[in-house]
């Protein structure tokens, strides 16, 4: 039994069958990526998997229970959290803050009314934010706008932000995507870090084969709608089936 | 029957005065993205055009009668207007009573004049800008346009009548057998608004420029990219959307004595208009105010107030609701437009 | 602390400060240093003109003002004193009021009752008015009017037409010179029975607020009671601009007269609508349909243009009239600012004089002498006839015109002709008739 | 001090002192200088003052924090004025339980209007917010006529029941507000030299409500409340992937704003018993959207600026007119004195629009920050002015 499983999913948009017969399973602490062309239905098998879009059949587990017809911030409640292609932080905070809210949201839960008491105060909130902070190396930055920063360190900040609410499954949607080749080995290497350090899964979408390479333990091929292959990367690597996707592709 | 027929065509009526406003206003906001809260100011200008075209024609020069006193017992000033000394009465008399069709041409330069400025002077200076701020310098734009305007021509409504070839009433029941009397000036507004409707959408679906600039409005970045001029384009579009609204207030003015805060009465409404419309979409906004004009038409029926008194009173805000709530974005709105 | 002139305020906290023996806060509240809110110490007195500057009864507020100006010169005596001649009262010598210099403040009403009070209060609190005045609807007359009762200073109410403000809603403070609805119907319902006959069906037009409802009133029991029959009686919101989709039931309801129960804007835009759809060139029931506008006036009338021509209204006073008072009036008015005064100018010219007399004749400012000599004063020579200022509701009782829209205007200003003068008895009531129930006029408040 | 920073702390006291003080600042002409016109320190005005402070302060913490752009605020002031001004005819005429109901039914009403107007966003969440309040408005004005007196607005009568209190006075007339027998009208007078300056009980009260109530939104913005609100403003989606709800936010928010709002109404009704329909009005939400763009959005203070500047022009501007005007030019000579009126005269009396109009375009044009962004850039301007001051002698210091 792994921590997500997925089962028998489908999902229809008018006349495009973007996902069917969708079955996955995804171990615990395993980092486990899901690539595919452009169009095989990974962000649409993403967003099934966080509450944006109910698919139209089968069922999505975590952990046991199901996630579907919950609303994104009840399943990110339950556990998982996610990275957006391009980085989604509150532009408008300071760095400190952007980090505060997902402390705020572990310890409080979905809503509580504190409107009285200071931020300032909150000094188990501060203190593991400026931990965060510390270990995403980013503790200098504390006061800057976030808006203001490089793409990377945004990048950086987010995945700190997903962190530092402790899930047990953390979603990565093409984590790398139009960044540059150093930062996009930063990014590599934090995560690795992070699976080799944290009692935590990963799930990647990916479209970038040396990150999927570099990084996973576990692939799963969609082609689309509907998932090609499963196995290790050694045998992802030589498979035929999946040249073919790919290359049928590009031709 | 006959009733709920004229109610429909009294909808129709009201709507396409909706229409031509909420059409300028999408225009505008499509192509800048700008929130225009002066766009019902550009209608009381046009409005006001008329006025000053039929006070151009009604310049006179005076001449004392000695048979008659004025109110103050000294001889009556006659006055006669230079157009009726220079082409005799009977000309220069129909030119005055044609005042209001003839401004159409003198609203048109006049009203691209005033967009131009308007974008060129300061709109163009708050694409960047958050809509809030938009709409505060419009809104402040607005009150000023119409302190001027009331500057010069008084708080009073100001009489601008049709032709009187147009004045009558017609029955426009004959051909199906029914009795259905409606004023002909009226109908005339239905089928200009409809003409001007047409001839924007044919406009931006059959010419290049029209084609450069929905293609802008769809995704403003990539055609900046291709190294096509857009913002002359939009500048240009913001003149036309201007003189919409101001030939629809130049037509308006004999069915509606203008005044100074005729603009301010219709911005409301036209916004609510935009947005049950959808907004950024020029279809959604026409529907939208036609739909309107004969949903307020019909709630103002005797027959639907003693169902529901004061409906009539509210029936624009209760199909917004109603439309808001079960359409995210209006009718016809695309996604992820002014919603954040 | 030495150096003050005989300015009124000056010299009203210096007395309180001696008074109290030093330079401390002193308490103005019930029986303390004045007799009565904002008493006049200096050599001049300050009255406060409250009207519409802004939004759409602007203009009618610009006539107001323009007659508030031309009576306080008159009041000082400058100018040709205009209606002072012709007042039958001649307390007043010109020279001011009880010898002091009149003074005035401005304020705008904005035709909303919150920014009345304000500005009200202001002229109250900040520049020390001791009567006010102006405005031009009665939803402002009626929230200036309980303001001043509660300050305790006299309101002199400018184009108000509503029966509630000398009815349900009189103020012992305040006075009305302006006709209303009840009135209107009175007047009207004769001449209409007259020219249309008294078998007629009436469809009612009614703006969906205080005033339009009691005209309606007014007017239907008066045709009514004449034998008229009322079809329908349809309220229209306020602030509707189009009426066409009111005006078309009208066709196939069986009426045969329209009465528009409108003013203003509201009224332009109803009126043409309605001749518009060709009412006017209509035959009903083998008579002609009619419309009829109760309550005309003449700045509204050139809104709607040809549009008034042969319809019937009633109006408080017109410009055209020929009795001595009216002729002084549109010669001074019109001498100084080149056309002649509206009815809102004339209602409030009269208040302001009125009050001035009533001061002199009282001999104080105080607002309980001043009410006590408005009461029940029977005066004439300000235009409308022999006028009474009635004790029970504080209304003024006159004659009352019916106009018509003329056919072939000689000028701008010449668009109503006069069809009957209305003899005051005519249009009389009972202090408690219905209409006016529910009201109570309570005492007179000097206020401080 | 009370649970704030310093910065907090000392920004409290400043507006402390000010609105304490106001009485002498709003007063700085003397009474017969021809400048008394631009004095605004009279009881009424004053109050206008902190009163629509408070309804922008509410204002701000919707719009400020969230962004939630709501066009039809004027329902809850409009609402509040109505409920505070039945207290005032049924029960009794003390202030307190008025204002409390005002608060109360203001805030149940904003529930209501949030709950569903919250389920869009952006403008058409302005557009639902604007069609409530202007439903609210026609309705008041005509067919909800008996419970709001419709056109010409709820007042007290001389038979109201009053059952805590009395129908009328002994003299006659209709009782007047109260906090347990302190009138609300009553005014102190002082007068120093030329100066005169009014102390006014209503507008004492309001001015420590205005405080409170700024405390209490200096609490809120500084607050984890505060910080989430201000998080829905910078990124909702990452939000709702935050695990955090987001409708609840803004709900509370949003009736916390319309609480202020119905406060102010409650506080309008008791500095002058009645409610009038066009409270509620489009115009009336619109202008507090301006006091609060004007002043700054998103600030603390500027709200409050914004109210005073908008109620400083509507009051004071409207009120000259070309008789002031000559008298202050009456030292030129004639035809100057004549010109100078000439060209004012569009501008004052009844063209305060006009001016109102052209300084908001001027504000937004050159300060997008309002008039909080004005103080700061003069503030910056002067200590740059005295760092160089600072700096050159500096320099010059050595080469002596």
């Amino acid at each position: 039994m792994g921590i997500l499983e997925v089962k028998n999913v489908g999902k229809r948009f008018g006349g495009l069958q973007a996902l069917s017969e969708v079955n996955l399973s995804v171990k615990e602490n395993s980092v486990h990526a899901i690539i595919g062309p452009n169009g095989a239905g990974k962000s649409t098998l993403l967003n099934c998997l966080v509450g944006k879009l109910i698919p139209d059949t089968g069922s999505v587990m975590f952990d046991g229970k199901s996630v579907l017809g919950r609303a994104p911030y009840e399943i990110n409640q339950m556990g998982i959290s996610r990275v957006f292609q391009t980085p989604e932080i509150f532009g408008d905070l300071t760095v400190l803050e952007n980090m505060m809210i997902p402390c705020f949201a572990k310890r409080d839960g979905a809503f509580e009314l504190n409107a009285l008491s200071a931020v300032l105060k909150q000094k188990d909130i501060l203190q593991k934010a400026e931990h965060m902070l510390e270990e995403m190396n980013m503790a200098d930055k504390r006061h800057m706008h976030a808006a203001a920063m490089s793409r990377g360190d945004k990048r950086r900040l987010e995945i700190g932000m997903c962190l530092s609410q402790e899930p047990r499954l953390l979603l990565l949607d093409e984590p790398t995507a139009g960044m540059a080749r150093a930062d996009t080995n930063n990014t590599i290497d934090l995560l690795k870090q992070i699976s080799d350090e944290r009692d935590i899964t990963i799930a990647i979408i990916e479209h970038d084969m040396h990150v999927v390479f570099s990084l996973a333990n576990r692939i799963t091929v969609l082609a689309q709608g509907t998932p090609l292959v499963e196995d290790d990367p050694q045998n992802i690597r030589g498979n035929p089936k999946v040249r073919e996707a790919y290359l049928g592709e590009s031709a | 029957m006959d009733a709920i027929l004229l109610q429909i065509l009294n909808g129709l009526d009201k709507g396409s005065a909706y229409a031509l406003i909420a059409l300028g206003l999408t225009l505008i906001f499509g192509t800048l993205g700008v929130v225009n809260f002066a766009h019902g100011a550009l209608f009381m200008i046009g409005a006001f055009c008329a006025v000053t075209l039929q006070r151009i024609l009604n310049l006179s020069f005076e001449t004392v009668d000695e048979t008659q006193t004025d109110f103050l017992g000294n001889p009556l000033k006659v006055k006669t207007p230079y157009v009726e000394a220079w082409f005799g009465p009977e000309v220069g008399g129909s030119i005055i009573d044609w005042a209001v069709p003839l401004a159409i041409l003198f609203a048109i330069p006049i009203m691209i004049g005033v967009g131009y400025v308007m974008e060129r002077g300061l709109i163009k200076h708050f694409y960047k800008r958050p809509h809030a701020d938009q709409i505060l310098v419009t809104f402040g734009l607005a009150i000023v346009l119409q302190e001027v305007i009331k500057y010069f021509y008084g708080a009073n409504p100001i009489q601008t009548p049709a032709p009187d070839a147009l004045n009558g009433v017609m029955n426009l029941g004959a051909l199906i057998g029914m009795d259905i009397i409606y004023p002909v000036w009226r109908v005339v507004y239905f089928f200009f608004a409809v003409l001007i409707i047409g001839g924007i959408f044919s406009f931006l679906q059959f010419t290049t420029f029209g084609m450069v600039v929905r293609a802008g409005m769809a995704d403003r970045e990539t055609v900046g990219l291709l190294g096509i001029n857009i913002d002359r384009r939009f500048t240009i579009m913001f003149g036309i959307a201007a003189a919409v609204a101001g030939l629809a207030g130049v037509m308006y003015t004999p069915i509606n004595s203008p005044n100074y805060h005729m603009g301010m009465d219709f911005l409301v409404l036209s916004f609510v208009v935009v947005v049950v419309g959808g907004m950024g979409s020029l279809p959604g906004a026409v529907l939208a105010g036609f739909l309107l004009g004969v949903l307020e038409s019909f709630a103002s029926m005797n027959e639907i107030k003693s169902l529901i008194p004061g409906i009539d009173q509210i029936i624009i805000y209760v199909v917004a609701i109603i439309i808001l709530l079960t359409r995210p974005r209006g009718l016809m709105g695309r996604k992820g437009v002014m919603e954040d | 602390m030495s150096e003050f002139d005989a300015s009124r305020r000056r010299v009203l906290k210096t007395g309180a400060i001696a008074g109290a023996g030093v330079a401390l806060p002193t308490i103005f509240t019930a029986s303390s240093a004045a007799a009565f809110t904002n008493e006049p110490t200096g050599g001049t007195v300050t009255l406060g003109f409250n009207v519409p500057q802004t939004g759409p009864y602007a203009d009618e507020g610009a006539d107001e003002l323009r007659a508030y100006e031309l009576a306080v010169e008159h009041l000082n005596g400058g100018g040709d004193g205009g209606m002072m001649n012709t007042f039958s009262s001649k307390a007043l010598q010109g020279n001011g009021i009880l010898g002091k210099k009149v003074e005035y403040v401005t304020g705008d009403t904005q035709t909303k009752s919150d920014a009345a009070r304000a500005s009200a209060k202001s002229m109250i609190e900040k520049d020390g008015a001791v009567m006010i005045t102006g405005g031009s609807s009665s939803g402002v007359a009626i929230a200036v009017q309980g303001l001043c009762q509660e300050a305790g200073v006299i309101f002199m109410a400018g184009l108000t037409h509503s029966n509630d403000t000398t009815g349900k809603d009189k103020k012992a403070n305040g006075f009305r010179h302006f006709f209303n609805g009840y009135m209107s119907g009175a007047a009207l319902a004769p001449v209409l029975k007259n020219l249309y006959g008294s078998d007629r069906t009436a469809y009612h037009l009614t703006a969906d607020y205080t005033w339009g409802w009691t005209q309606e009133e007014s007017i239907a029991a008066a045709t009514e009671a004449l034998g008229w029959n009322t079809v329908n009686k349809v309220r229209t919101p306020l602030a509707a601009t189009d009426f066409s989709s009111y005006i078309a039931p009208v066709l196939n309801s069986g009426a045969d007269v329209l009465v528009l129960n409108h003013y203003g804007g509201n009224m332009v835009n109803s009126l043409t609508n309605a001749v518009q759809f060709g009412l006017r060139d209509k035959v009903v029931n083998g008579k002609n349909f009619e419309i009829v506008v109760p309550l005309y006036s003449r700045l509204m009338a050139k809104g709607a243009g040809a549009n008034v021509k042969g319809i019937h209204g009633s109006t408080n006073w017109h410009w055209t009239l020929q009795d001595e008072g009216s002729k002084a009036f549109v010669k001074s008015f019109g001498t100084k600012y080149g056309f002649p005064p509206s009815q809102a100018a004339h209602t409030t010219y009269c208040q302001t004089l009125l009050y001035a007399d009533a001061v002199e004749r009282a001999g104080t400012f105080n607002p309980c002498g001043v009410v006590e000599a408005l009461e029940g004063f029977e005066f004439d020579g300000l235009g409308n006839g022999k006028t009474l200022y009635r004790a029970e509701d504080h209304q003024c009782f006159k004659d009352v015109l019916v106009v018509r829209g003329k056919e072939n205007p000689t000028s701008e200003f010449d668009l109503l002709e006069v069809v009957e003068v209305t003899p005051r008895a005519q249009v009389e009531y009972a202090p408690d008739h219905p209409m006016f129930a529910g009201g109570n006029l309570g005492a007179c408040n000097p206020g401080a | 001090m009370f649970g704030l920073d310093k910065k907090d702390t000392s920004m409290l006291i400043i507006v402390a002192c000010l609105t304490l003080f106001a009485p002498f600042i709003l007063n700085p002409f003397p009474t017969d200088s021809a400048m008394a016109q631009f004095n605004a320190g009279y009881p009424d005005l004053m109050q206008r003052f902190v009163i629509f402070g408070i309804f922008a302060i509410g204002f701000n913490i919707l719009f400020g924090l969230t962004g939630y752009l709501s066009f039809g605020h004027a329902a809850f002031l409009g609402a509040g004025s109505y409920s505070a001004v039945w207290m005032f005819k049924l029960v009794g005429m003390n202030v307190i339980p008025a204002i409390l109901l005002s608060v109360i039914v203001a805030g149940l009403f904003a529930l209501l209007i949030g709950f569903v107007s919250l389920r869009r966003s952006g403008i058409y969440f302005s557009i639902l917010t604007l069609a409530f309040a202007q439903m609210s408005f026609n309705l008041a004005y005509s067919v909800l006529t008996p419970i709001t007196n419709g056109e010409t607005g709820l007042q007290l009568t001389l038979d109201d029941p009053r059952i805590l209190g009395v129908s009328a006075t002994a003299d006659g007339s209709i009782p007047v507000t109260s906090l347990f027998g302190l009138e609300m009208r009553s005014t102190f007078e002082m007068a120093i030299g030329p100066w005169a300056f009014q102390f006014n009980v209503g507008y004492y009260l309001c001015a420590l409500i205005l405080l409170a109530a700024f405390y209490l939104s200096i609490r809120i913005f500084r607050s984890p409340f505060g910080m989430m609100l201000r998080a829905v403003k910078s990124n909702q989606q990452r939000m709702n992937y935050t695990g955090l709800n987001t409708r609840p936010y803004t709900l509370a928010a949003f009736v916390i704003s319309g609480m202020y709002a119905g406060l102010a109404g409650g506080l309008m009704a008791s500095m002058d018993p009645l409610a009038g329909a066009e409270r509620m009005q489009w115009t009336a939400s619109g202008e507090v959207v301006l006091m609060t763009i004007l002043g700054g959005a998103g600030t603390l203070i500027g709200p409050v600026l914004g109210a005073g500047f908008i109620k400083y022009f509507e009051n004071i501007f409207s009120k000259i007119n070309d008789n002031v005007l000559h008298s202050w030019f009456s030292f030129m000579p004639d035809g100057m004195e004549d010109a100078l009126v000439f060209i004012v005269h569009p501008f004052i009396g009844k063209g305060w629009h006009l001016t109102l109009g052209i300084l908001f375009m001027l504000v937004v044009i050159f300060l997008p920050g309002g008039l909080v962004e004005g103080g700061q850039r003069i503030k910056g301007w002067l200590s740059r002015r005295k760092a160089k001051d600072s700096n050159t002698s500096g320099e010059t210091n050595p080469a002596e």
